[in-house]
């Protein structure tokens, strides 16, 4: 291995990682704070990403710009709608409920969105490249990376770690959601409305899955099943990191995305098994994940 | 005997009929009710594990370590016997079962998911991945074996498999209930409500759910080698998470206060998305997500509870 | 000098900057009752959690009979012979009383590799008699979920005791119950300790319990074992009296 | 007990019953309807092969309900999903077969459901045309009798557009693979690099990868690719998979770098409009292009492609032109049937019977049916390049092979076969088209 694969290895898993570290620091942070593993998460990336397509395919005939606040008006609107009719209507009716249930009644919303998003779109490839083709390529090394994918997906993804680490320590509603996050009871007893705090947290993470599709939009073919694969692969780095830390998933979600990039270089045939292995030896090691903290029951 | 058994034998007889009288309206059916109560096997397993309150979203990889069992024989060794391959994939199942559990008996409920997931994923990667040995994603075919010695025509083999997966079902069924009710099984179900007081009775928890997974194991492995031949094929499909996440769909379906509710699960989710997609090609899916949500708000003790509190509603009424 | 069946020497424990045990020493005689009072919070669940292995100390030891069990788990201490009874009852919500028991039972008697129904256990009689010795046997077929707090503590005494123990560590087991029946319930229990001549060590509040029922007293504060004696002698030191009794 | 006997007894009845009534009828009279089952994609990302095939066979079947039907007998079809899992596959095709009693099926898209269902077909002795399944390992396990396929293999596809290459470059010295893990890809490539090592065995493949079935993104794959430079980039993947993996080439300079040869990119081609350039070699598993040169100029070709692109917006590409052979080896089959019967409707067994060595011809040159069942289907491979009047590439420079030479013959398995090969195959004789021309 010499150092031009190394960097490229490196260029590849960096934006790679961009677009798991949105999807997956919204799963974690849902879990995090309602203490759901929400299934349903990879069909709101999927959500995302083609009613991103959709938009961007509408008004790219007016201005191919135009599509950049598409993605984010993308995200926000199923984010927000998708992600509050799922915790008003549905999440909010089974707290407390056991944890298979909760978790299982995310799976059959999983199914449902699915089979939907079947009936809206169809089941042949939607290709909305115009973000992805209005940046120019760079090129590194004599190989040629679309700024896209090199400059635009992370910064975003940074911009997002630093947002939710600023919203989450230095405001009012970032406190309350720690607080939460951390003792419900106490939280309760000091007035805090669980309910609102669940429902702003479960549309906030449903907006990041969301964005994660969006971005991701311009440089893929939209199909049936993009969501199925998502939600294991996001639950991978989240579990890696550890549930509900959100600095935890970006470096899980680097960890993840070079290992992958490096193993295209070097053995293809390991690319799919990466994650789940690494997911394995952590869990094995560390079954909170990297940066989960236990606790002790008190008797 | 008869009086404690009296449920599991009364259902014994209602799928004796049901084995018996369907086929008549409707020959394809005893394919599908083999399937059912293969299925049923591997969900009762689910179920054990739920008594201690621990939801398996990998369990598909010993439902898969079976089917490959039986594949990887029929394709290296030759045709086996139908009884070789049920041994066969039961221990495939347990074996990989006790590996695994080894591991995973340390975590409990998120955590204990989420590592069965992650197994159940290294598993598939590689039944895909190794393509030479696993022919990859088209997976292995199972040719039809000899069951004891003797040989059938495919119309005969479908009846043979529909009575030996009904055996092995009541067979199955009766053992983990008679599990479920000695100390062993009721420990597993204190691991659920009290796990620190299992230990202060002198009780090793891990230990008792090592013996409650490999079970479990055990019995995805043999419903996993009864699928293989069923089907006719073993697929990395079988390990995949959406079928893990198929079998906890049924065992809450069913219900999972009594083992009778892998197989009532297991009837309505495989007819639901039989005559769903022979009826409706591209609504199946919906169509048991709905049923799911209606079964979790409204009858969160699954198709079995529905039917004790008909019964108890019955009986207090008389 | 009578045989020590617990000994604890030098334990120290800090849970980030409180310190609950700092340097404790404490033995505990065979067939005694040695009642530890104390402040709240001043680290008397602490010391039953380190004596069964919940919790390990940072310094110090603990030996039973003569073994040291300080890194032993509360499994491994249990089947040496320490019971121990919660303050807030441990149960088996899901499961009946008598399940519990049998649980209890089976486990002691190392009943797991059977088929048999638990319901079926040769130990039910005797489990069924231990649930009267307690005053609970009406409560056999009940589920614990369904039990008043008052219930569930004997039930959760009742557990420990079905192990045959040597040693029993209960934590304020009259906590709970309706004062007036305090007394009726600690004749029983005492009884019981004395007729299978269990050694017991008991963390309490009711200084009424204490004075009728413990053969020592040792007084937890600071982090430290202040005194140890009979309950006249400690419970009439001022010092006692103005740190844990709080007159 | 007495419950449980009486059941039991009932059971044996059952049974019984089953084994005497599961003789095939011969009645000759003409029945209603003819009923047929096709297994499609109507799911998953392969719907993108399954949807247009169901719209072909809709279309064909009414058309032929419109002229009086099957031997005067009007056709009615039944589908079921491929994407529905094996499982639910399997117990639909069994329900068609046994509850609905179909005469025949068209089984199916991937060669995964091909072989679940052919010996299933076998077992239950319904005759079946593998419409779409292309792997060669199917056909050479056994001797069927009632599984046939009514078009080419994975062998003759490759072969035509291995020497379509060689013909066209014949001195690149460097290849690499992308290909999707499943059967398909793994076979295309086992078969286009073992006959490669034979033909010209110079070549040195710099690069095998094999991204997962549906990958999403291939950015490290064009990065490695970008890297090695190889001469020839190799793909037979399809579908979104396609689209994808040549956007993201195209995007960042790969497909200018190298020669990109898409086994069986004449599906993608409408899709991916002008974001392809020219100079692509394109495959298209058969001779199958809306405008085949030699098909161009009959007017019921262009009736049945202007009527597609009315009904669906697209114009038709392989998989309605496979489809279109199964029905016409079904209709072959039952005129050659009914002529052996005396004009009476023929027993299903006399079809059967009718389609050994069989030829027949949709919208490409005619298909032969081989003595495994196998057929043999011409092949027709070009270049990209812009054409007048279509906002998408059209294929140049088209090769139209015969297939005869390019698999190997029944009585050889395909690997042995190829190791037979000889650089004298490249200078096979082969008509060139010119696009328009």
């Amino acid at each position: 291995m010499n150092l031009t694969i190394v960097v490229l290895a490196a260029l590849d898993g960096i934006s790679y990682a961009a677009l798991v570290f949105l999807v997956s620091v919204g799963l974690s942070l849902i879990f995090g704070v309602m203490r759901i593993v929400n299934v349903a998460h990879g069909s709101l990336y999927a959500y995302g990403a083609y009613a991103a397509a959709t938009i961007g395919i509408a008004v790219a005939p007016i201005s191919p710009w135009l599509t950049y606040p598409g993605l984010l008006l993308a995200a926000i609107g199923v984010g927000t709608i998708l992600g509050g009719l799922l915790e008003r209507f549905l999440l909010r009716l089974v707290y407390g409920r056991d944890e298979a249930l909760q978790l299982l009644i995310t799976f059959a919303v999983f199914m449902i969105l699915d089979n939907l998003q079947r009936v809206i779109w169809g089941v042949q490839p939607i290709f909305a490249a115009a973000p992805l083709q209005l940046l120019p390529n760079i090129s590194v090394l004599g190989v040629g990376y679309t700024s896209y994918q090199t400059l635009l997906l992370p910064g975003v993804a940074a911009l997002t770690l630093i947002g939710l680490r600023y919203f989450l320590r230095h405001t009012l509603g970032g406190a309350v959601i720690l607080a939460v996050t951390e003792d419900r009871e106490a939280a309760t007893a000091i007035g805090i409305n669980p309910n609102r705090v669940f429902l702003r947290t479960f549309i906030l993470g449903a907006i990041l899955a969301a964005l994660g599709g969006a971005l991701a939009s311009p440089t893929t073919s939209l199909l049936p099943g993009i969501g199925t694969e998502m939600i294991v692969l996001s639950f991978a780095v989240a579990a890696t990191a550890g549930l509900g830390q959100i600095e935890g998933a970006a470096i899980a979600a680097l960890m993840i995305g070079l290992a992958r990039a490096f193993a295209i270089y070097t053995y293809p045939e390991f690319e799919v098994l990466v994650p789940y292995a690494i997911m394995v030896l952590v869990l094995l090691i560390r079954p909170q994940g990297l940066f989960g903290a236990t606790r002790l029951r008190r008797i | 005997m008869w009086r404690r058994h009296r449920v599991l034998i009364g259902a014994t007889l209602v799928g004796l009929a049901a084995i018996g009288v369907l086929p008549m309206a409707s020959p394809s059916i005893v394919t599908l009710l083999a399937l059912i109560l293969a299925k049923g096997v591997v969900v009762l397993g689910i179920i054990v594990l739920l008594q201690a309150g621990q939801v398996s979203f990998g369990h598909a990889m010993f439902f898969a370590a079976g089917a490959y069992a039986v594949a990887f024989y029929g394709r290296y060794v030759g045709v086996g016997d139908m009884l070789l391959y049920l041994v066969f994939g039961a221990v495939a199942g347990g074996v990989l079962g006790l590996i695994v559990g080894l591991f995973v008996v340390r975590y409990r409920e998120i955590f204990f998911g989420m590592l069965n997931l992650a197994f159940s994923m290294v598993l598939w990667s590689l039944l895909e991945k190794m393509f030479h040995y696993t022919n990859g994603a088209d997976g292995i075919r199972v040719a039809r074996p000899a069951l004891v010695g003797l040989t059938f025509t495919p119309d005969q083999f479908s009846y043979v498999l529909l009575y030996l997966s009904f055996a092995i079902a009541v067979a199955a069924l009766f053992a983990v209930q008679r599990y479920l009710e000695s100390p062993l099984g009721s420990m597993l179900r204190a691991i659920k409500s009290n796990e620190t007081r299992l230990e202060y009775l002198g009780i090793s928890a891990r230990r008792v759910l090592l013996v409650g997974y490999v079970t479990s194991a055990v019995l995805a492995g043999l419903g996993g080698s009864l699928v293989a031949v069923i089907q006719q094929i073993a697929t990395p499909e079988f390990a995949y998470w959406t079928k893990s996440g198929e079998f906890v769909f049924i065992a809450i379906l069913g219900g999972t206060g009594h083992a009778l509710g892998a197989f009532a699960g297991a009837a309505v989710f495989e007819f639901v998305r039989f005559y769903a997609s022979a009826q409706l090609a591209d609504a199946w899916q919906m169509i048991l997500g709905f049923v799911l949500i209606a079964i979790i708000l409204l009858a969160p003790a699954g198709l079995i509870g529905i039917v004790r509190r008909r019964s108890a509603g019955e009986r207090s009424a008389a | 000098m009578t045989k020590v069946v617990l000994s604890a020497r030098g334990l120290v424990i800090r849970f980030g900057g409180v310190v609950a045990a700092d340097g404790v020493d404490l033995d505990v005689q065979a067939g005694e009752h040695l009642a530890i009072i104390g402040p709240n919070g001043a680290g008397k669940t602490t010391f039953l959690n380190i004596a069964t292995g919940y919790l390990k100390p940072q310094a110090g030891s603990v030996e039973f009979l003569g073994q040291d069990i300080t890194a032993h788990s509360p499994r491994a201490i249990t089947r040496l012979g320490i019971a121990r009874a919660f303050q807030i009852p441990q149960l088996f919500l899901e499961h009946t009383v008598i399940e519990s028991l049998l649980i209890a039972a089976a486990s002691r008697n190392g009943r797991l590799a059977t088929l048999r129904s638990l319901e079926d256990l040769p130990e039910r009689e005797e489990m069924m008699q231990l649930l009267e010795l307690v005053g609970a046997r009406d409560a056999a077929e009940h589920k614990a979920v369904v039990l008043p707090e008052g219930r569930r503590k004997l039930v959760d005494i009742a557990m420990a005791l079905a192990l045959k123990p040597k040693l029993v560590l209960m934590d304020e087991p009259t906590s709970g119950v309706a004062s007036a029946e305090k007394f009726a319930i600690m004749d029983v229990l005492v009884a019981a300790l004395n007729a299978q001549a269990v050694t017991s060590v008991f963390v309490e509040h009711d200084m009424d319990v204490v004075q009728r029922y413990a053969d020592r007293v040792a007084v937890w504060s600071s982090g430290k074992i202040q005194t140890v004696g009979t309950p006249r002698e400690v419970l009439a030191d001022p010092a006692v009296i103005s740190q844990v009794i709080g007159i | 007990m007495r419950t449980g006997r009486r059941t039991f007894t009932g059971l044996l009845a059952a049974a019984a019953a089953v084994a005497i009534g599961g003789a095939p009828a011969s009645a000759q009279d003409k029945p209603a309807e003819l009923k047929i089952a096709i297994t499609t994609f109507l799911s998953g990302p392969a719907s993108v092969f399954g949807v247009p095939g169901k719209n072909a066979a809709e279309m064909i079947a009414e058309d032929i309900n419109k002229k009086g039907g099957i031997l005067g007998v009007p056709v009615k079809l039944s589908f079921i999903d491929e994407g529905a899992g094996g499982e639910a596959l399997v117990s639909n095709y069994r329900r068609v077969v046994q509850d609905e009693k179909v005469d025949v099926t068209f089984a199916s898209i991937s060669s995964g459901s091909c072989n679940q269902l052919v010996p299933l077909a076998e077992d239950l002795k319904v005759m079946n045309l593998m419409w779409d399944c292309g792997a060669s390992s199917i056909l050479e396990a056994k001797k069927y009798r009632y599984n046939f396929r009514t078009q080419a293999n994975a062998t003759q596809e490759m072969m035509a557009v291995l020497i379509y290459l060689l013909k066209k470059k014949p001195d690149f010295k460097t290849i690499a693979v992308v290909n999707q893990d499943y059967a398909w890809g793994r076979e295309s490539w086992e078969i286009f690099s073992t006959a490669l090592k034979q033909l010209k065995p110079d070549v040195q493949v710099v690069g095998e990868f094999f991204p997962k079935f549906g990958a999403p993104d291939y950015s490290t794959e064009v990065s490695r690719l970008l890297a090695l430079r190889p001469e020839v980039v190799l793909t037979t993947s399809w579908g979104g998979d396609l689209d994808t993996f040549v956007r993201q080439a195209g995007q960042r300079g790969l497909l200018r770098q190298s020669t990109f040869v898409l086994g069986i990119g004449e599906t993608s081609l409408q899709r991916l409009g002008r974001d392809v350039p020219e100079g692509l070699i394109v495959g298209a598993r058969g001779d199958h292009w809306f405008l085949h040169p030699e098909m161009k100029n009959k007017p019921e070709f262009k009736a049945f492609n202007e009527a597609f692109k009315a009904r669906t917006g697209a114009w038709p590409i392989y998989p309605v032109y496979h489809m279109a052979q199964a029905f016409a080896a079904l209709q072959a089959a039952y005129d050659k049937a009914g002529k052996a019967a005396g004009g009476k409707w023929p027993s299903r067994e006399q079809v059967v019977d009718a389609m050994e060595g069989l030829t027949f011809q949709a919208w490409g040159r005619p298909v032969r049916l081989r003595e495994d069942n196998q057929g043999i289907e011409a092949q027709l491979v070009g270049t990209t390049k812009r054409g007048e009047g279509y906002d998408f590439m059209v294929l140049d420079d088209m090769m139209i092979f015969d297939s005869t030479k390019l698999i190997n013959p029944p009585n050889q398995k395909t690997g042995d076969w190829l190791k037979t090969l000889t650089p004298e195959l490249i200078k096979l004789e082969v008509p060139v088209f010119k696009h328009g021309g």
